[in-house]
């Protein structure tokens, strides 16, 4: 276990060997793990691991609007509250939700909204809480992807999934997947998601400092990382609908 | 899943009561088991202790960060903790988003004084210099599924995770803080190991570890915690009142319970080493 | 008139004659002054003073629940709102209600509510309203006192009144009613409260470090100071009505 | 008890006002007088100096507190008084909990007025040291019991609570405060004996001290302050409006009125000596 | 362009000619520029400059109440609120709305209501905001000036228009309309405001320390300033209808 | 003045798809056309830096002040610059009261790091001295009347306020600041002129400076900053999603309309000559 006392960042993000500070090369995404359904209060939920990010997610929905004045008489609104612990971080976050954390929520609602068909819940709501225990750059794009494995999870119909990277220049280099330290040292960040159903990408974020060639590699990279995503969602999907025939199955032994 | 959603119906409330008449709980256990407890600790590399700890099917994950400030002027050489305690709304859909609320004001004062009280908490240790800078420890727990007892769980939680902590070592030079290098463990902050026992009563009858849908019909509940030998703690909450006999068969209870769980937990062995 | 500088502790918390600071013996409750009715708005109001603790409460209902969406169907709500004046105490309290009150709000709120019919007033509340004018331990058990009497005042059916005292540990010894002082000072505190209708606890709360047949001690001991205090309620409440019995005779002087 | 909560009547109006018309109030006073004054001096010992007002039925508890701080900048060799109000729901059922509502910051705004700018503290006596340690003063009002008028009630009860102060009297030794043991009390700290004044206008008619009732019912009320020979402060609130002829009157009225009920009250009774 | 580093007040506010700093005489106004109807999307609107204030105001109304609980069923109900931008003074001014601000806002709320028939609007609600841009002194009567302007504009009926200005004393001499400096450095500052349909003061405000002969003078100086004000927002009212005539007749050229 | 009260109509919506389908405007502009730019500067004398920007008739006016402040310690020789926005509720019957909403959130985020992070503002240039003393300086954005696109008039709101900016100079004296008299100006703080553009697809369709009713009926939005020869900055808002190569194709059009939009704004006349 290596414990920074201050959150400093190293000089260099590449190791002799041209890998990255924590082994990976460029186009490397971070170890990811993902499992539906683990809360089960909830109508649908997930957990995600990806790097050091640990997320849950989870949807209530569709329901009553509170407060009343907030519902659409012609279609269901989607809420997202995204929310960090306040030990999710190096310096403590304070316990109230801040404007980051509003302004994240927001860019994860317009994400998700295209894949679903609210025009079918008139009056109601679907509430997708995410909460971040640990935050290891690219909270954004790991909340939207477990937040799209909980709206599959709760039963709720949907167009498609949705993946989310991010893209990101350090020391130079276009890489995926950037980690917190890489994020915060690096030159630019570009987090993205994508729609399966129609291909298009749902959440564009990018700060930094790039002409147009290389903003093409990035979008081009980032497509082959959401690729890669979009398979380990469908597995944790599958699994657990596995894990549920085997039970089921259990259920009825040796017929 | 149960439904939490719906009130609790006439049938099913009557199921429970005839139950518990019988000594018998709906999920199978005697008046004073406890449901199964899971603990993992130091699972969050970001905070300086932490702990994921499941009752039942109540969860709650909880971590420590700390601040270095100036003492009190009463106790000049002694560091402080608090404890937060945050009902997530993804735990449950009877949580609501907002400012904390009574129910989460009352966790974290139960379990904090269940901490605050017991000698569990070497406070003088997490003083760096006398008068100048002491250690802030944040004990923050969040509520991650709701299903009953969140005070046994959390009061566990905030245990494992106090010692699981390892907080960077500083000494004063001059006038400031200097990192040694090395961290102030657990093992050094952490004393007596107090446990926070919770009794519902429903009717007549009292039990431990009320699950949700005994929560939910219960009348009251009584809060005990306790050292070795010693009760350092007890908070009574809900409309139901108790007999002094009651209380006295309780506190009996609550030691001899507490000294079982204490030793089936055996917290002890998630302190963490750093060489 | 006496004026700490600091808020200090003495060393010492009983004379040399073996009695406490304050002169008292070990099981002697400070005096207490209890009055009903003294406020014209509300529908039931009570004043205390109890050692240097001085405490109004007045009583609301039942009237219409703000907001709208607390009230019940199926019964009546109490709801305790425990306030302290800024001046109440050493160091200026702040004047926003703190966690503190609102812990304590609740605490009374258990503890009173057993002895109300609240089923007999569907969609409803009371309100109950405590304001802390000088503060002097045991707020909590004093103020629970002047509110059951506000309660009586208001003509709510009630099974019974409640009381309330601490009991607590003070160099080494149990003692009845600790005044401020002894609250800080003391090892330890147990306050308690009594339905009087049951003879069940209501209210109970313990901070220390008591063994069981301490405890067992704390309880009795605890028993025979709500005795005194009850007695002391049923005068206020009789010498109200005496008042007004008299105030009406006077209206039919001579007759 | 007169119910306040169904709105006055058009009965009851008139009837009000029909007395009025004939220079009556309801409560048989004339126009130009205030109800029963009752004053209780430093009743509160936590606090550094209090009053309990009561003017009919209308009652205002006030406390001071103090703090030793900076100075402001501009006025490095003046301490600071601050008064707040706040409307305690026990007082009536027209007031709501929440944060301070217009009415509390308007009775708080005007009782300050009418104090900061009378010369009635003595804010150079409130500096400990020059730039460096001032006495923060906290004047807070607590409306008991409603019953019309809070502005005049607060206004007698801050000024008394001002006049029973008794503050520790600190000296600057080195670089920090010391106690010298005396006391600063009301005596140093007040000079001008400032009164606030009310007045209400229902139609055409003006008179003073309006009760519950009238106060419902008006259509705005002036507070006016004076000192012995000069108005010191004006506020009109409500949407009435007067005619200047109106404002000369009640100018002339204030001090006339404001004279007599100074000499009345002998608030310097109220300050409190320690040896 | 004069920039002040400090706050800093002059010594004298008086020029050796007798004129004050600005140039003005005793009785002067400062500059004023009104203008109505300039903000599209509310009902009526107007634009203020007065020495350096700056201030915008518009009216929304009649429209629905919010929050519902506000409203009244026998008459609208007035609401004005007054805000100032954070750089609208020398120290940033937090972006909250403070105390000041809410008094301000009653303060010109209980001027401007008696001009207007509320009666005949019940349950509904007018709102006035009042934006700050620059202040200098005398901001709360030149927002009741430009305020009572977009009422008019809002073709609101009114009984009349309202019209505001402060008086005040400085370096022992009575003065029409204080600058920022003279209200700051100045005695005494008596802020009102008159209803035209009955000549009476609608906003009267004073702090200071004046005899009853002195007050006297300060009315009469008010009341002659106030007719000048009184005069420019007629121009004002009219200039737009004007304008607004000529356009129409553009629209009709040449017939 | 347009209602914007009632939803749009669908006839309404229809017409401007159908105008938009053959690349018209409904008021009568090309799907790469701005509304017409208005612009004064330094109109606040008590802020030290400020702008009055109408695009068409959206208008939004901007001021700056400065605090002297201790720097970040990981960044101990620069100073810092915040952005605000507030939708005042005189803009438009769409704003409410209160705390800011997500909307002014997003405005403030997205014009605060159009700039952050195109080398636009000298953070170096706005430290007095290191470790001790820097400029914090606040761009608070009003929106005064709202007709769409506020992103972009903000942006060139809060450019043209920080050209025309004007802080007196300090200089490190001992152990505090004394100020030398002389100013800061735009062009010392000022290097790049990044520009923040908006594009509104509705259906298939993209254009640029969505106007009022253009904005009510969008599926979203992307705002994309440039500076002469790099994008710095990208937002996507709203449930719209943009294929890779409109995003491709946008970036460019950005670059192009950028530059021009530079030339012809040519924000530099707003620099505030000090002697």
């Amino acid at each position: 276990m290596t414990l920074l006392i201050k959150d400093e960042y190293p000089e260099k993000l590449f190791r002799e060997d041209g890998k990255r500070l924590d082994g990976r090369d460029l186009k490397e995404l971070r170890p990811i793990k993902l499992e539906v359904g683990i809360l089960n209060n909830a109508d649908g939920s997930a957990y995600l691991e990806w790097g050091n990010n640990k997320i849950f997610a989870a949807v209530y929905g569709p329901r009553e609007v509170h407060p009343h004045h907030l519902a659409k008489p012609d279609k269901g609104i989607l809420r997202v509250f995204y929310r960090m612990a306040t030990f999710s971080v190096f310096e403590r976050k304070r316990p109230a939700p801040g404007r980051r954390e509003k302004e994240i929520s927001m860019i994860i609602t317009d994400c998700l909204e295209p894949v679903l068909f609210l025009e079918l819940y008139p009056g109601t709501s679907f509430e997708v809480f995410i909460d971040v225990i640990e935050a290891d750059g690219g909270t954004r794009c790991a909340s939207t992807t477990v937040a799209a494995l909980a709206l599959a999870d709760a039963g709720i119909p949907m167009k498609s999934l949705v993946s989310s990277v991010a893209v990101g220049k350090i020391d130079g280099k276009i890489v995926v997947d950037l980690s917190g330290i890489e994020d915060k040292a690096g030159e630019a960040d570009l987090p993205c998601a994508i729609t399966w159903f129609n291909e298009e990408i749902s959440l564009l974020q990018f700060d930094g400092d790039m002409d147009l060639n290389e903003l093409d590699t990035f979008l081009k990279l980032a497509k082959d990382a959401l690729k890669e995503i979009y398979e380990m969602q469908l597995n944790a999907l599958k699994s657990k609908y596995i894990t549920i025939q085997e039970k089921y199955n259990g259920g009825q032994v040796k017929q | 899943m149960m439904s939490i959603r719906r009130v609790i119906s006439k049938i099913e409330r009557n199921y429970i009561i005839n139950n518990l008449k019988n000594e018998e709980r709906i999920d199978g256990r005697g008046l004073w088991d406890y449901r199964e407890w899971k603990i993992k600790h130091n699972l969050v590399a970001s905070a300086e202790g932490s702990a994921d700890v499941c009752l039942g099917d109540t969860r709650v994950i909880t971590g420590l960060k700390y601040e270095v400030g100036e003492p009190f002027p009463d106790i000049p050489d002694e560091g402080v903790c608090t404890v937060m305690a945050e009902l997530l709304p993804l735990a449950s859909p009877l949580f609501e988003r907002g400012p904390p609320d009574e129910q989460s004001i009352e966790l974290a004062r139960v379990v904090d004084r269940g901490i605050r009280h017991a000698d569990c908490i070497q406070t003088k240790k997490l003083c760096i210099k006398e008068n100048e800078a002491v250690y802030i420890l944040f004990v923050d727990i969040y509520v991650i599924n709701y299903s009953g007892n969140l005070i046994d769980a959390g009061g566990i939680s905030a245990l494992t995770t106090l010692i699981s902590s390892h907080i960077p070592e500083g000494k004063w030079v001059d006038d400031h803080v200097e990192w040694t290098g090395g961290y102030i463990t657990g093992e050094t902050i952490v004393k007596e190991l107090p446990i926070v026992l919770t009794f519902g009563k429903i009717g007549d009858i009292i039990f431990i570890d009320p699950s949700l849908p005994e929560e939910l019909i219960c009348d009251g509940k009584i809060s005990i915690s306790v050292t070795k030998d010693k009760v350092t703690s007890i908070q009574k909450s809900g409309a139901a009142t108790f007999s002094i006999d009651d209380i006295q068969m309780l506190n009996k209870k609550a030691m001899e319970l507490g000294n079982l769980l204490r030793d089936n937990l055996n917290l002890w062995q998630y302190k963490v080493n750093i060489e």
